[in-house]
């Protein structure tokens, strides 16, 4: 029976949700993390869970699925991710939470070499359906270790997928699509989106890994929004459109693959792009896009192909000083400006 | 154990400033909408205090997430702590930085870290100097029962054992990393039964009883110090609070848990054990007591009068030499 | 122990049919001008045939980069691994991974793995699909003395350990990591003291006695099948030849060091042990040797017959599913 | 007394130069790394070294300045290097060795949260003369895990610096201003080019980090090369010059920073260019050289800004994939051929 229902979720609803039908729906998923459910091994004690996440996105797995298959571990990233790969590739479908993508770096080898890198040396004998959770995302007074967004590094390693929600709808039919998916993704949760609420289908469904959704259209320009940057570009628009430059928006949706064609179509009616961008610049997906854009739609262009991103430093802890460091509404439209400035 | 005066007034003093840092700077700070990354370290004092009455400014501290007492015990101003906390240029780390990441180099503080276990390898890396160089010094690396299952340490201890390294390696056991229970998490009954398979002491104590935190570390000090090598020493303590300010710790642990704990408060023990001494009076603490909040509210009013950064400090301190204008190329700032 | 004669005839088998491989295999495939990544595990044979006689094609082993003996021992058909050094399709990955990434999944063999240590948690997640699946399978990480300083293993234990999964850490200590000898690098006597902090048996044995390793791993087996957990086991073995074929080992062992441990030679050891007792006979196992020689020959010859692959096979297996024309769009590929 | 005598020597004598000079120079230098002499601890066997060093690069070191400042580690990066970083902060000039760039995710967060960002989070209180050798480049049936570039990972970190040296020449030159730099740099040796020979003088000297040279002049293309790329670079433009294209070559040298100027100035006049680097194409330098100097030379383009790169793929064993996975002279001469065939 499908119902075609939809409601409001908030974002952690719909990633909730997204988790706890594909568990219903396969029992090979299992799902293992720190503080997934919280409160480990105190079933004696009456406690089944103390939170379901730091962020609350695990929350009722464990009273639904129980300790075998909602796996709390022990602070051990390099070890429970590798072996979430091992589990995945002798038959399990495993999701494993790194609770901020800040922390890869002590679990790095696994996926850059293990979870990218075996289906391919062991020549296509192995499938991986491994999904990891994790947190992007600045503006919390967290500073440099607990805000960072690093999902180009993710779009460079071959072997990994990589999907980016914006919003509840995404962020559920991502995540259906990413733990369905046979092949390593990541996912990337970001923090200032958690309690944004949206119309989100009842049903299980799939949202396409590689493929970018157009959210507003425009002649003008094209904004590509990554994450929270696709509402940092809507709201530009809105405030662009005051002064008659009628933006068209994307949001990017999958870091890997980049759905480049849907860029490039856009730009080829627009001809001007502005990609927008949480992470440092150098290397960036916006530099990708960028310069991708000005390979295969050079001669649509009508200026250059720009971005806005955080600057090359770390994120630092004061507010003024993190305010200044997170690409705005503002910085947006500035740079339109110039773009049509330059005539 | 014979500790004289002076220093059993230190131990106090050292454990109520912490205390006091604590239950003011975490609130106040919160009131300032700062940040949600607050990790109060109340009812573990005993650990960094008595662990650093046997260090000076020369010697080396790496800290973790849970660090104010570290701090404070390692000798750093609590005002500049608090500007640091409120986020203000007058802070310890010019408010780049925030709680997780204080850092003195002047008092050997080499920074507390947001990175579960991350800054072992650091204090392994001061005793290296202090070795190479013949300083002498001891660097002492905290870390938690949560962090005691991070590869890093395990990697860190060998390599301090090969190169017979002055550092102390110190788990501050509070029984919880997040809301994981030690028991769960952690396979073995002591981390400091670990050291055995590193060729160190592996030493571990009553974290709540500063007596026996002092007395344990002044041996592996001088163990460091004599060009024996690293220690092992666990410290078996509890935090009264949540992991950070938001969490409720009901959710994993029992009232009667909490409440033995904190019957166990390491202040309050020092009180019964020293007062009936009748060396040093109820009111000598007192006014101790008196001082560390009278400290504390020096501090606040300090963080508060402090200039913010202004927004290009943004740009300043990311290396020591690189052209300003490359951090900001192809970012499109407006500062 | 008491080993059916079935059994030793196996046993030797497995050790001829590896030491033949490296002996063979590896100046061949560096005569085809492949790699130069070959580590021969001549001297070591013992230790996966003790180990992998208790195992079926469902358990799982997770290998190294000297991992050609485990795999033989795991059952992996010596031709297609010959074809695989030779960068073959018909090579057991297809020519796309080589000596140190061999896997054969249909026997239980989750790969060797260039990364020392990394593969050691796959064991663990092997382990843990055979615990929620109920499927009584054992799952083997081997590593080395090396491997054994990495934090990796650290973490893995312990985690295996709470989470009580079938698998055990078998440590081939042959007392180099390249060049750096054990009693350097390890701070400890014996990998297997490390056990201690994990709440598992730790067991060192001889490992140039194929007996030895058999009896130990039959009870770590037998252990992690009763649903008992993990096991530390190391065997101390000795390579005969270099970390790779390129390096001179007496730039950094004796030669007094390597005809004690050539003296040593687990073939021989079990020819020792065995013909006297006269139920096997030294023509028998001479027979062994000569059929692990004519296997090689045929093994290189199916290799050297079997076709290389095509440029455009790079694009293969790199995912399931991902648009081939995504994997070269920006590289300007000619093929 | 200053020489200004030059010699030939190898790639790898030039680095070897460039440490001894360094450690002669300033005591506070030291080294440590896997095999950094080798044989470690075998003094009473009248053991030395035993190599010194996987590709010969530390020979002689250990004899020169004893095993207290060259330091033969165990096997455990996070924790070495993560040590030199901690001396680096407290008075010591550290250099350690990752033995290959692909092993990186062992160690990553130390480069990442340590070393990257302490001067930062500190409020520059602390200054990090510390550099990372390590080895990149496929070609030699090494396979996936001993055979990548990664650098354009450690362009995106704001607080690395990153140089490549592609000669002996510049091998010494950046490698001297590595190791004095006070911030932390990473050096990354190209195993393909140990056995090169090339002028090197006798006196210590340094290269500027950040900067890029040309290595060939020309009027009608910039062809951009990083580390043994160059080389591919200049043997294509050879090729070209016979059909009438006058290439341009510069020799990129450092990955952060990027020299874009140095570039933009070449594009300014060659109006083309073509990047070629040996790692993976998304999310690359190539892509963010191109993404810049479209953004910053847009009127001065006359062809898409383009780039010849390894595919989307990890490093395949076999000699016939990893022929057709690494770049060459045909890839390159047919990209330009194409970008003139435009018109
Ligand atoms: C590598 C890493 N993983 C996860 C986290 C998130 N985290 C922060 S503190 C913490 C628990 C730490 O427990 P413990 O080491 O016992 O220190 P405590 O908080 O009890 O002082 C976790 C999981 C982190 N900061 N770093
Ligand atoms: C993480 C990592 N660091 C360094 C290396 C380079 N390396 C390959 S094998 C090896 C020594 C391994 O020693 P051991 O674990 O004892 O295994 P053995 O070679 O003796 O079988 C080293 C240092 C590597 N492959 N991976
Ligand atoms: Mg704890
Ligand atoms: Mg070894």
């Amino acid at each position: 029976m499908t119902t075609t229902a939809t409601r409001e979720l908030q974002y952690r609803e719909a990633i909730n949700e997204a988790i706890r039908q594909e568990m219903e729906r396969d029992e090979t998923v299992i799902i293992m993390g720190e503080e997934i459910a919280g409160g480990a091994g105190r079933e004696h004690l009456g406690i089944v869970d103390a939170w379901g996440g730091p962020f609350r996105t695990t929350v009722g797995l464990i009273q639904q699925f129980g300790n075998q298959r909602v796996l709390d571990t022990p602070l051990s990233e390099a070890a429970f991710i590798g072996a979430a790969i091992g589990a995945a590739s002798t038959g399990m479908r495993t999701i494993a939470e790194l609770m901020f993508i800040d922390f890869v770096g002590v679990c790095m080898d696994q996926l850059l070499n293990n979870a990218a890198k075996m289906r391919y040396m062991f020549g296509g004998q192995v499938t991986l359906p491994f999904t990891l959770l994790t947190r992007i995302g600045a503006g919390f007074g967290s500073a440099a270790q607990h805000s960072e967004s690093y999902y180009s590094i993710f779009s460079h390693i071959p072997g990994l997928k990589g999907v980016v929600p914006s919003d509840p709808y995404t962020a559920k039919g991502l995540l259906t699509a990413a733990i369905r998916d046979d092949d390593p993704v990541v996912y990337f949760e970001h923090k200032g989106l958690y309690g944004n609420t949206g119309p989100v289908p009842e049903e299980p469904y799939e949202l396409p890994i590689g493929k970018a959704r157009t959210v507003r259209e425009g002649t003008d320009i094209t904004l590509v929004g990554i994450s929270r940057m696709t509402w940092v570009c809507t709201a530009a628009a809105e405030e662009l459109a005051k002064s008659g430059i009628n933006a068209e928006v994307i949001d990017l949706l999958s870091i890997s693959p980049i759905d480049y064609d849907h860029v490039i179509d856009s730009v080829k009616r627009t001809h001007r792009l502005v990609v927008v961008d949480e992470d440092t610049p150098i290397c960036s997906i916006a530099s990708e896009i960028c310069a991708m854009v000005a390979d295969e739609a050079f001669d649509y262009l009508d200026a250059p192909p720009s971005k806005v991103t955080a600057p090359h430093t770390p994120v630092p802890y004061s507010r003024v000083l993190e305010n200044n460091y997170m690409p705005n509404e503002s910085r947006v439209i500035k740079t339109v400006q110039k773009l049509f400035a330059r005539g | 154990m014979e500790i004289d005066r002076d220093t059993l007034l230190k131990l106090y003093t050292t454990m109520v400033t912490i205390r006091n840092f604590e239950e003011r700077g975490i609130p106040e700070t919160g009131q300032r909408g700062m940040s949600a990354s607050l990790h109060s370290s109340a009812g573990q004092e005993a650990v960094p205090t008595g662990m650093c009455a046997h260090l000076t400014d020369d010697d080396y501290l790496a800290s973790t997430h849970r660090g104010h007492g570290h701090c404070i015990a390692k000798g750093v101003d609590p005002k500049l702590m608090m500007a640091e906390l409120f986020g203000r240029t007058t802070g310890s780390n010019k408010g780049k930085g925030g709680s997780m990441h204080i850092a003195d180099m002047s008092k050997g503080m080499l920074g507390t870290n947001g990175v579960v276990a991350a800054s072992i390898p650091l204090a392994v890396g001061a005793a290296l100097t202090s070795k190479l160089k013949g300083l002498g010094r001891v660097a002492v690396a905290f870390f938690g029962d949560g962090g005691a299952n991070q590869g890093v340490l395990h990697e860190s201890m060998n390599l301090a054992s090969v190169w017979k390294l002055p550092v102390i390696f110190l788990c501050e056991n509070n029984q919880y990393a997040e809301s994981t229970s030690v028991e769960y998490a952690l396979s073995t009954a002591h981390v400091a039964d670990r050291a055995a398979g590193y060729n160190m002491p592996g030493i571990h104590v009553d974290g709540m009883d500063v007596f026996a935190v002092y007395d344990a570390a002044e041996q592996a000090v001088a163990r460091a110090r004599a060009g024996e090598g690293p220690t092992l020493l666990e410290c078996l303590t509890y935090r009264f609070y949540g992991h950070t300010v938001f969490d409720n710790p009901l959710n994993y642990r029992t009232k009667e848990e909490e409440d033995y704990w904190r019957g166990r408060d390491p202040i309050k023990l020092f009180r019964e054990a020293v007062i009936p001494q009748g060396d040093i009076t109820a009111e000598e603490l007192d006014q101790i007591d008196r001082e560390a909040e009278q400290l504390m509210e020096e501090a606040i009013k300090f963080a508060d009068e402090s200039p913010l950064p202004e927004p290009q400090e943004l740009y300043e301190d990311v290396y020591v030499s690189y052209p300003t204008e490359a951090l900001k190329r192809g970012a499109s700032m407006e500062v």
